[in-house]
């Protein structure tokens, strides 16, 4: 299978590691992802405004070029912008025609690219069965709460990735790399976001929030697919602390390739 | 002015059924919802009661659109009438626009008898469609004129 | 005025404010409720009542994470994140009212910040 | 050719305000066959309707056009006019001048020169009127009432009690519905089981009344007064004429993790089981999904222990055919599922659960005998939180866009019920409206804040978050003082919306009765027929037709019951006269119609005729049974030969109403 792949800024700089463990993982499970030979940033927050449109055109453009293959994406944020990027450009009418007017692509796009979170290609394409059949070093006795946070899920009407309000699809993948998931209630929730620029307060008493309910619920670690929670968690929320890892570290060790 | 062009006014037959779709036509007119007079309705007991005879001799006759308007797909009051209806629809639509009866002339709508305003959109929306096309000339019977 | 800024919030925002049927899910549910003198329920009522300048003037406007919870969680669709997104808009769209400035920018980064979170906030703060 | 009379009516300004009734009158006078017209202020008063009595007589005339308001509204009316000055009845028809021109036009020109055009389509049409006969037919005494829950047994008491014979049949092994499950019932808090067992007695003892019940409505052929049922009774393996509800298999049976139903899965029956102890009929079910022997022919123990011999492994579903002249839906309702609602974490927590199984927690009969504990730890919870609207009133796709108009009041009870026993509690109410316009409704909801301290906080809760130590994160706003409030409860209670039962939409299907969207049953009319469905024959009782709670689904369930005795009093129903007729001169016995007929109406006859030759010749030609079929023409269409027609509304009639209309100048 062959994916077109969207990395986003922040995997190429400050979370090389979110990115570098999903190639090599994608590669032993057979799956080739291609990077976009152009793509600019997404902008990391998606506009709800109906009259923004030059915002959202990186994401469009990521997406017409991605016609043949889909598209698939690793940061949550990045995920949030470009399928609800997306979706806008399947229904909002208007929208699509003033995006069309600006790109003058050669074929007009509608939304037609299907866009799927890295976990998404896990659980629909490889199918997290096989994962677990692929898995050389089970992570077994690891007791390992997933962090959603807010831009994974949400909007659930719009990202369509699972119930977002009691989701499994991370767990699912936790049990799939030999680990046992532990569920704990505000792992929707979010850590504080891009706030943290200017409120460090907000962002500590948020992922502290989060990050006390999985202490609680008594993990060994976290995982997530954001570089922002992962700085918030880490970096913000108060003692005691549990280790945060991008969930693909801990898939190229179950998958044995991680030191390749 | 002798010369002023008189605006054209298309002939629209309605056939509704007699349990939901004329119970939506008195509804849109009990709330007073206005809709071109150019939609004139003949009452059938039930959609699959219209025979495509009808529609012809009103394309004859010169009319310019008919609609059909039934009970939603599981509401007939008769079970089943509406889907033959439908079926028998699609068809006889196909034929006239092979005759060059152009498909926006003819429509088969689904409209209960809770649905007054449905029933002004939709005619609304048919009489403008329609008059966007012009008259029909294809089918009219150049004997019946004047 | 504030009919024709009312017009501007609900034409940017895409939001019909009278679906709402005041039950404060939106602000049970929000995570920046502490930090904020306007609450999301507050925002779609007074956007209803065209008090559009007070919510422009409220640094409100600058602590909605935009984590969509509280449109996941309405009951009535009503979206009011939307809201804030549209009035935020208003206001840095006019010349010199970004929130956010590129010199300001040195003083607030430490070793592990992700640029995710430099783009993202000149996204919701600056023009 | 006919002698047409034309009766313009004015109905008051209604029509005359943008119509000009004069001039459409004028106009209409000078049509072919028209030797009469008028035009007249309200022709359906008793002065109008003389002016077109004396008419009929004073001129002769053979058919009548009435240019007035909706046939819907007052056809009946002029053609009993009509009747009554020896005209047939079918010989009038109605221009629908008003709901479909004057009440939707503005312009009077406009306006008028339709309402000629409507008039001459109507007289187009009588020109080709023929007379019609209705005829009779009978009325079967017997009704049929489907749901055995309070809505179905009060319908079926008070039919039994007027001396007709009525069938109850329900899906579950015992009638009694929801209400069983209930704890005490607002505003008055009687204990539910003490009024609704007895009527559950009364109904399997009325001589009048016989309960089907784990039985479904399998078909339904017919008409009013006329309605052949086949009932599906579902194998319960045990002979309900034998079994004396003694108990003593349900106590033996080895296989007891079944989760129990009627507590809502929060304890376990056994695989052969009673619902609970006032059940009616008092029998034996057998689940077959966990009975060993009927999944591996390995137990048999109740069969052993069982003194009357009512086991039977092999028992199958049985049919049985049954005639009705009418039909009673009370399929009541159900609460929706929460799968939509999980940031209340009721799939999550164990401690977070609906009102219905807060009834049974605090029911005698309950799983914890009528003490309030949490589910998951036993204890006593001591503060509970209440959500009112879960999933009512939501357009967002996730619930349900209407209020289910029960659950306020319900609430206040339990909470009201929740302090009184137990004062040491903490009870907080979260509502968006409390909803209580019935007869001592809002003084009980004052009683629940005012006597017994529940705190009642206009807000919605956002999140509830079970914690890892038990207690549960509730996360809601309070609008009136303007704070988000974070309550660690030890129990959250969620007034989950209602819905119809699942079966209301195939049964729907099988009455030809009408659902909204929601899949409520619609009623023939909102305020004036409210029991009645727009299908003759079939009633309403309950929430079926909309959320009820139980005083107004008793009355409803009385005015349903009200109807069908009026009904089955009667000995002949007058029929529709305009039915399908077969031209045999014409049919070649192909079947098209016969195929397409939904009432089974149409039979083929060996005739004979004689050929101008004077040979004769037998021909298989069709025939339509006149009290069965229902006049709906799709026949009509079907027959290749033209043979088929529809009195009434008979081919050349509509060809007649289309030429007029479309040769307007």
């Amino acid at each position: 299978m062959i994916f077109s792949y969207y990395p986003g800024c922040t995997l190429k700089t400050k979370a090389k590691d979110l990115d570098r463990y999903a190639r090599l993982s994608a590669e032993a499970l057979g799956i080739e992802l291609r990077e976009l030979a152009e793509w600019q940033c997404c902008g990391g927050a998606f506009s709800m405004a109906k009259d923004e449109i030059a915002t959202k055109l990186s994401s469009v453009r990521a997406l017409a070029d991605a016609r043949e293959t889909g598209l698939v994406t690793l940061c949550s944020a990045c995920h949030n912008v470009i399928k609800q990027t997306n979706h806008a450009m399947a229904t909002d009418a208007d929208f699509a025609m003033k995006a069309n007017n600006y790109m003058k692509l050669e074929t007009p796009y509608n939304g037609e690219t299907q866009v799927l979170h890295y976990l998404e290609m896990l659980r629909d394409v490889v199918g997290f069965d096989k994962l677990a059949a692929a898995v050389k070093n089970p992570l077994t006795g690891k007791k390992i709460a997933a962090y959603y946070g807010c831009l994974l899920l949400r909007p659930g009407k719009v990202l369509a990735m699972d119930n977002p309000e009691n989701p499994k699809i991370m767990e699912d993948f936790i049990r799939a790399i030999g680990a046992t998931p532990v569920l704990y209630p505000y792992r929707n929730e979010c850590c504080g976001g891009y706030v943290t620029m200017e409120d460090k307060n907000l962002a500590a008493k948020k992922s502290g929030t989060v990050m006390q309910s999985a202490v609680e619920a008594e993990a060994d670690m976290m995982i997530t697919a954001c570089p922002l929670c992962l700085y918030n968690l880490t970096k913000n929320a108060p003692e005691p602390r549990l280790p945060v890892y991008y969930f693909t570290e801990l898939l190229a060790e179950a998958l044995g390739v991680k030191e390749a | 002015m002798p010369n002023e062009v008189k605006a054209f006014k298309p002939k629209i037959v309605a056939f509704c059924c007699n349990w939901c779709s004329y119970a939506g036509a008195d509804l849109a007119g009990t709330n007073r919802l206005n809709y071109p007079a150019d939609v004139k309705i003949i009452r059938v007991p039930c959609s699959c009661r219209v025979n495509p005879m009808f529609i012809l001799r009103a394309f004859q006759r010169g009319a310019d659109g008919v609609i059909l308007c039934g009970c939603h797909p599981g509401d007939c009051h008769y079970t089943t009438g509406n889907y033959y209806a439908r079926r028998r629809m699609t068809l006889l639509f196909s034929m006239l626009d092979y005759l060059g009866i152009e498909k926006e002339r003819t429509r088969v709508e689904w409209v209960s008898a809770a649905e007054g305003a449905k029933f002004a959109a939709t005619m609304n929306d048919f009489v403008e469609t329609v008059t966007r096309l012009g008259e029909n000339k294809r089918l009219e019977d150049l004997r019946c004129k004047e | 005025m504030s009919d024709r800024l009312k017009e501007q919030v609900l034409r940017t925002s895409g939001v019909n404010v009278l679906k709402c049927m005041r039950c404060g899910k939106c602000s049970a549910t929000c995570p920046s409720y502490d930090e904020m003198e306007y609450h999301p329920h507050q925002f779609v009522y007074m956007v209803e009542k065209g008090e559009i300048e007070k919510l422009m003037a409220s640094p409100s406007i600058y602590k909605c994470l935009s984590c969509f919870a509280c449109i996941e969680r309405c009951p009535r669709d009503v979206e009011p994140a939307k809201l804030v997104e549209a009035i935020r808009l208003m206001v840095i769209r006019q010349q010199g009212q970004n929130h956010l400035k590129p010199g300001q920018i040195p003083e607030m980064l430490d070793e592990e910040l992700p640029q995710q979170a430099i783009v993202t906030a000149f996204r919701k703060y600056a023009k | 050719m006919q002698r047409i009379g034309v009766f313009v009516c004015w109905c008051g300004s209604n029509i005359a305000g943008t119509v000009d009734v004069k001039a459409v009158s004028e106009a209409l006078s000078h049509e072919p066959g028209v030797v009469y017209s008028i035009n007249y202020q309200y022709m359906c008063s008793e002065a109008g309707q003389n002016l077109v009595k004396d008419a009929i007589r004073d001129y002769n005339l053979t058919g009548v056009v009435i240019c007035s308001c909706s046939p819907r509204m007052h056809e009946n009316t002029f053609r009993k006019a009509a009747a009554s000055a020896g005209l047939n009845p079918y010989m009038v028809e109605i221009a629908n001048i008003r709901e479909q021109c004057s009440w939707i036009h503005k312009d009077m020109p406009t306006a008028t020169e339709k309402a000629i055009i409507l008039g001459r389509a109507a007289i187009a049409k009588v020109h080709l009127n023929a007379p019609l006969m209705a005829g009779e037919s009978p009325v079967i005494k017997r009704a049929l009432v489907i749901g055995g829950g309070i809505a179905g047994i009060q319908t079926a008491l008070d039919i039994a009690d007027a001396g007709f014979e009525v069938d109850i049949v329900e899906k579950e092994p015992t009638i009694g519905g929801k209400m069983t499950q209930l704890d005490k019932t607002f505003p008055t808090l009687d204990c539910a089981a003490c009024i609704l067992t007895p009527k559950m007695v009364d109904c399997a003892q009325h001589e009048k009344i016989n309960i089907f019940s784990f039985s479904e409505v399998e078909k339904v052929k017919g008409f009013v007064g006329n309605f052949h049922v086949t009932i599906k009774k579902k194998a319960r393996f045990v002979d309900e004429t034998k079994c004396t509800g003694c108990g003593e298999c349900t106590a033996k049976c080895p296989v007891k993790g079944v989760p129990n139903e009627f507590n809502l899965g929060m304890d376990n029956r056994r695989a052969i089981y009673i619902p609970f102890a006032q059940a009616v009929p008092k029998v034996a079910t057998i689940d077959p999904n966990y009975c060993n022997m009927l999944k591996n022919g390995k137990c048999g123990l109740c069969a052993k222990v069982c003194g009357a011999g009512a086991i039977d492994y092999k028992q199958q579903d049985q049919f049985v055919e049954r005639e009705y002249g009418a039909i009673v839906v009370a399929t009541g309702f159900n609460p929706i599922k929460l799968d939509q609602f999980d940031e209340f974490g009721y799939s999550q927590s164990k401690d977070v659960i609906t009102s219905l199984e807060f009834e049974r927690l605090t029911n005698a009969a309950g799983p914890t005998s009528g003490t309030l504990l949490r589910p998951s730890d036993g204890k006593h919870p001591h503060t509970i939180v209440f959500v009112q609207c879960v999933g009512s009133r939501d357009t967002s796709g996730c619930g349900k866009t209407y209020c289910s108009r029960i659950c306020c009041m319900y609430t206040a009870k339990h909470a009201m019920l929740t302090r009184e026993k137990y004062p040491d509690t903490d009870v907080y109410v979260f509502y968006i409206d409390v909803r209580s316009p019935g007869k001592n409704y809002d003084e009980f909801y004052r009683r629940a804040v005012e006597q017994y301290g529940v705190h009642y906080i206009k807000g919605m809760v956002g999140k509830v978050a079970p914690r890892a130590d038990g207690k549960l994160m509730v996360q809601a706003s309070d609008l009136i003082a303007g704070e988000q409030l974070h309550i660690e409860a030890d129990l959250v209670v969620l007034a989950t919306a209602i819905e119809p039962d699942k079966t209301a939409r195939p049964l729907a299907t099988m009455l030809t009765a009408s659902m909204d969207t929601n899949d409520f049953f619609t009623e023939a009319h909102a305020k004036l027929r409210p029991v009645e469905s727009p299908t003759a024959g079939i009633f309403l009782s309950g929430a079926c037709q909309g959320p009820k709670d139980i005083p107004d689904t008793v009355s409803q369930a009385g005015a349903a019951a009200a109807k069908v005795i009026g009904l089955l009093a009667k000995d002949k129903l007058t029929t529709n006269p305009c039915v399908a007729e077969s031209n045999e001169l014409m049919c070649n016995g192909c079947s098209s119609c016969e195929k397409v007929c939904p009432y089974g109406a149409i039979t083929y006859l060996d005739k004979e005729f004689r050929m101008p030759d004077r040979t004769t010749m037998v021909r298989r030609v069709a025939s339509v049974n006149p009290a069965v079929c229902q006049g709906c023409g799709a026949c009509t269409v079907a027959c290749p030969s033209g043979a088929m027609d529809l009195k009434g509304f008979s081919n050349s009639q509509i060809m007649a109403e289309v030429d007029a209309i479309c040769q307007m100048k």
